[in-house]
């Protein structure tokens, strides 16, 4: 069962440039990369020493233990150079995906709200997802259908999303929501949020794994591949 | 200070005494005191004790030495004392010890291993790049690229430790293929324990699945297979082992060796600490008997504490080294530390080595030249580098944010010289440290017990024969730890991470694409019957293998290498070694067979509670390779309607 | 020189499910009489003296903690 | 009921990568003077007047603290 969305590479996606942060302790930085290609554009590697994006035109914070995590995930990382350039372009606009790891650095650095904490079940768990799709107008996202059900995998040890009542009754209200776990949560999230967007729907933080399911020899489905086009798509009509 | 409105600790804050003065409220009991343990040895005191140099041991030919404490036998110190010329350091005292250890050693397993070469013909050498003796064995798959794997064995501090003792031995065999070159890609962990239902087994189970989970997701390294079995006779001796799979191109394989006189020593990754020194504090707490300040040593725990993200970074640093042609040599720190590192890359070069342990960044005050030499703090790794790359070397180290630091060279004399505080504390030929120690020939009988055995056999048992018998029976193997869902332990594990993981769980074997262009794979699956090798040690090593190279084959793969971890009771028990022996020459005469050699393992002795040993247990790992992974055969059938199901063999 | 104590807790209102973790198991060995458990961490710095109140609380609110989920306390302590 | 504090740190002599990693992180956040950081636990417990010092010593010991690699305070304080 693969979701309602189209593959089909986003013409003229060659010259778009995609970041991809690579933090000590970084791991999807080359299946995010991997991904990118994939999807038909260019991807740059930016270091976390950098204090500049070079230029790209939107950037991935992948997943992993950056710095190990060992304090809490995400919260040394948001002190970088790197993290420094990237709140001041996302902030002007720069579309921005965080990835796990990359979702906890983004909630970190104040890009989205909301905190991600230890798993309910209290251990890590990896396994394939069932969401669904309940924005189709970020940036990110454009390239599914409403309401499409996707199977993409989940891997963390802290991927609970939390925030007050107040954030999470303003996320519902603004349709910010961008996936929300179905069939199981796999983490004990607050009304089942596996991914938000910011106010523009630029910047979005997702738990699940886009870029382990791009192709089925490799993951479970090519259910995250859309991501990738859809912000291709954007990107190409701007 | 606080951002709490409510702050529930103000009460306490205001009495502004510290958890150690215990002043603030009632205290009720106090485990060790926080922050009072003395890590502080010998060197701080300041009393000018003498260190024992090898002058000092010369001149004091009479001083007793504690090598019955330190696992020596009699005959072992007497041999040191012969090749010396004169009574060991204390610091030559604790390399040898450790390295003269059934572990490091082998001792009692040599004569029995090298069956394994004696029945490898050229014909299955031909694809082999290294093979035992090697930190890990490496094979060519074609296309340039060679494939290098090991299993290791971590038990022992498994139990004392499950989280701690399970993820030190991710840690310690990723070291090792790191050590070959290769980028590791995958691991696998098969996994003993007692009883499902023994409360000492809701300790160290998820324990060791956390430890294994927590320090390989932390590295970034897919996790691909494994087992799990649950028996009585792994009770208080459950077994963890871990398999790591690594990649090279075939022309950067690096061997460990010390070459070139005036090449420096590197020592590289966590700095030094007190970690796992186990035995050897004795050392320190013999000679500083009745002295006060000897007293905090005694205590420590020989418990290694994992730093995953410290490895990550590691090998990130270390494929970068290799990737510009920094590394002459190299070698990874497991057990026996810097002891193990120096003497093995200084037997394997041709010259001798100088390492002055004062340059060593320790993160204790105060440790002697002997714990310097024999702490098994993790992450560390140590190169041979030539002087003129020095500097390139560092700085690649520094963007890692890797503590780097010379600590020797590559000399043209003879001997290991290790020197601290300006002292000559070692002064060794390295290869009697590092592969001329004790070899055993170690009493070896077939237990009468094994006729008893023999004969309960298949036509002898009573069998379900009724309806009602075989429902029972059915249910009871369903009902079976040993035939339940793996998905508990599995799904802590990350199996996507580098996106190269064609086949995982519940897969019959691992299947991982190497080449994203031509689709080349590899496929690997351990397995070991153990009640099989009970019965029969010879049949069921066999067994072990075949059914591993069957998982193998099952994927599409073609197995083409072979890797073990011998897990046994002790080599003191002549019934054990002959388990042991059978063993070997089952699994060497399968390979022999089946046309694949054996390019390298792990043997763990003495696992056993009091005198009983555990099941004997060969685990037996092998790698196959397939030339396009699009082509793998995934388990399980019913996919589509109408799929015919034959039965092969029979 | 200085020992610093950092005490950083779950936000009364977050769920803390390693603590919940906690008071569950205590009455399944045997330990009774336990209504409520909360898991968080505390740190120990070596502090030098030129280290201020000031700085501490800074690197309490936007390193050790995170503010949106957990409070935090900063005490000196002689050492 | 009476507010029981339990700190659990890790032994001295006991590799700490987590405090470690603070520690690495702080100066290159431009907070100089941290020596030396330590991470361990701190558990907050609404313990009943009933249970004694021994018992909570036991579920320190026990269940909180993992005495191999850690040591442990139980502390009553006033709530
Ligand atoms: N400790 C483990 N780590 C990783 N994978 C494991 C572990 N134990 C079992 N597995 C995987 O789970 C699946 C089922 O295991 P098992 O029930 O032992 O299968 P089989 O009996 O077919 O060998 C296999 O893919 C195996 O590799």
């Amino acid at each position: 069962m693969s979701a309602p969305v189209t593959t089909e590479t986003t013409t003229g996606a060659a010259g778009a440039r995609i970041g991809i942060i690579t933090f000590p302790g970084t791991l999807d930085d080359v299946d995010a990369q991997r991904a990118v290609r994939r999807a038909g554009a260019q991807a740059v590697a930016l270091w976390h020493g950098d204090d500049d994006l070079h230029g790209v035109d939107a950037v991935i914070v992948p997943g992993g233990f950056s710095y190990g995590d060992y304090l809490r995930c995400g919260a040394i990382a948001k002190f970088s150079p790197v993290m420094t350039a990237l709140v001041e372009a996302a902030n002007r606009g720069l579309p921005v995906l965080g990835v796990c790891n990359g979702f906890q650095v983004l909630c970190e650095s104040g890009l989205l709200p909301g905190a991600l904490t230890r798993n309910a079940g209290l251990h890590y768990v990896c396994r394939d997802q069932w969401l669904t799709m309940e924005n189709t107008t970020s940036l990110w996202t454009t390239r599914y259908e409403p309401g499409a059900e996707l199977l993409i995998p989940v891997k963390h040890g802290e991927g609970s999303y939390m925030a007050d009542k107040a954030t999470l009754d303003e996320l519902e209200g603004e349709g910010r929501v961008l996936l929300r776990y179905v069939e199981g949560n796999p983490n004990g999230s607050a009304r089942d949020i596996a991914g938000i967007t910011d106010a523009r729907g630029r910047v979005a933080g997702l738990m699940p794994h886009p870029e382990h399911a791009i192709d089925p020899l490799t993951g479970p489905t090519d259910d995250g591949l859309g991501m990738f086009l859809s912000a291709l798509d954007a990107l190409v009509a701007a | 200070m606080s951002n709490n409105p409510q702050d529930p600790q103000t009460s306490v804050a205001a009495s502004g005494s510290s958890v150690e003065a215990a002043t603030d409220g009632p205290t009720a009991e106090t485990g060790t005191e926080l922050g009072t343990v003395d890590t502080g040895g010998r060197g701080t005191d300041g009393d000018g004790a003498p260190t024992d140099s090898v002058e000092h041991a010369r001149n004091t030919p009479d001083t007793a030495q504690p090598y019955l404490e330190l696992g020596l036998k009699e005959d072992e110190y007497a041999r040191i004392c012969e090749i010396l010329g004169r009574r060991p350091t204390e610091a030559e005292l604790a390399m040898y010890s450790v390295m003269w250890s059934e572990h490091c050693s082998y001792k009692s397993s040599k004569v029995h291993l090298k069956y394994f070469g004696d029945t490898t013909t050229p014909e299955m050498r031909q694809k082999m790049l290294a093979g035992i003796g090697e930190n890990a064995g490496v094979v060519d798959i074609g296309d340039g690229w060679a494939v290098t794997f090991k299993l290791e064995s971590h038990n022992h501090p498994s139990y004392v430790e499950p989280h701690e003792g399970a993820a030190t031995g991710v840690g310690g065999i990723v070291r090792d293929i790191m050590a070959m070159g290769a980028r590791p890609v995958a691991v696998a962990d098969p996994l003993r324990f007692g009883p499902a239902e023994a409360p000492d087994t809701a300790r160290v189970l998820p324990g060791v699945v956390g430890g294994i989970g927590g320090y390989g997701n932390c590295l970034g390294l897919p996790n691909i297979g494994g087992e799990v079995v649950f028996d009585d006779s792994y009770a208080s001796n459950p077994l963890v082992n871990a398999m790591c799979i690594g990649v090279l191109k075939s022309e950067d394989l690096h061997l460990a060796h010390a070459s070139g006189a005036g090449n420096k020593l590197v020592l590289f990754g966590a700095r030094t600490g007190l970690d796992g020194i186990g035995g050897v504090s004795v050392l320190a707490s013999e000679t500083f008997e009745g002295d006060e300040s000897g007293t905090g040593r005694k205590k420590l725990p020989s418990v290694q504490v994992g730093d995953p993200f410290t490895e990550k970074v590691l090998i990130e640093c270390c494929l970068e080294l290799y990737r510009s042609g920094l590394v002459v040599g190299i070698q990874d720190l497991g057990g026996a530390g810097l002891s193990c590192a120096t003497s093995e890359l200084a037997s394997a070069g041709d010259g001798g080595m100088r390492v002055d342990l004062d340059e060593v960044p320790l993160r204790a005050q105060g440790m002697t030249p002997a714990e310097i030499l024999s702490s098994e703090s993790q992450e560390r790794m140590c190169a041979v580098v030539q002087p003129s790359d020095v500097d390139a070397f560092m700085k690649v180290c520094a963007k890692w944010d890797v503590t780097a630091t010379v600590i020797g060279e590559v000399t043209d004399g003879d001997n290991l010289e290790v020197y601290a505080g300006g002292e000559l504390v070692v002064d060794v030929p390295p290869r009697t440290v590092a592969h001329e120690g004790p070899v055993y020939e170690r009493p070896v009988e077939r237990p009468g017990e094994q006729d008893l055995i023999a004969a309960d056999n298949p036509n002898t048992l009573s069998r379900p024969s009724t309806s009602d018998e075989l429902r029972a029976t059915m249910l009871r193997m369903a009902a079976s730890p040993n035939l339940a869902s793996r998905d508990w332990v599995t799904s802590q594990y990350d199996r996507y991470v580098r996106g190269n993981t064609v086949l995982a769980q519940p897969s019959d074997s691992g299947v991982l694409r190497v080449d994203e262009d031509s689709g080349r794979g590899i496929a690997v699956a351990t397995d070991c019957n153990a009640r099989y090798t009970r019965l029969d040690p010879y049949r069921g090593a066999r067994l072990a293998l075949a059914e591993a190279y069957r998982n193998v084959a099952v994927t599409g793969a073609t197995p083409m290498a072979v890797t073990n971890c011998l897990n046994f009771g002790s080599p003191e028990d002549p019934g054990v070694m002959w388990q042991f022996q059978q063993a070997v020459r089952g699994l060497a005469d399968g390979c022999a067979e089946l046309g694949i050699p054996v390019t390298g393992g792990n043997v763990s002795f003495y696992n056993q509670t009091g005198t009983k040993p555990i099941l004997p247990t060969p685990v037996v790992g092998v790698l196959g390779t397939i030339d396009d992974v699009t082509r793998r055969i995934p388990t399980g059938i019913g996919e589509e309607d109408g799929e015919t199901l034959l039965l092969l063999g029979n | 020189m200085a020992r610093v104590v950092v005490d950083v807790m779950p936000k009364q209102e977050i769920l803390d499910p390693q603590g919940q973790a906690v008071a569950g198991a205590l009455p399944r060995l045997g330990f009774d009489g336990i209504s409520e458990v909360r898991q968080g961490k505390r740190f120990e710095l070596e502090v030098a003296d030129s280290v201020d109140d000031e700085t501490l609380a800074k690197i309490a609110e936007t390193m050790l903690a995170n503010p949106v989920i957990e409070d935090w306390t900063v005490r000196r302590v002689d050492s």
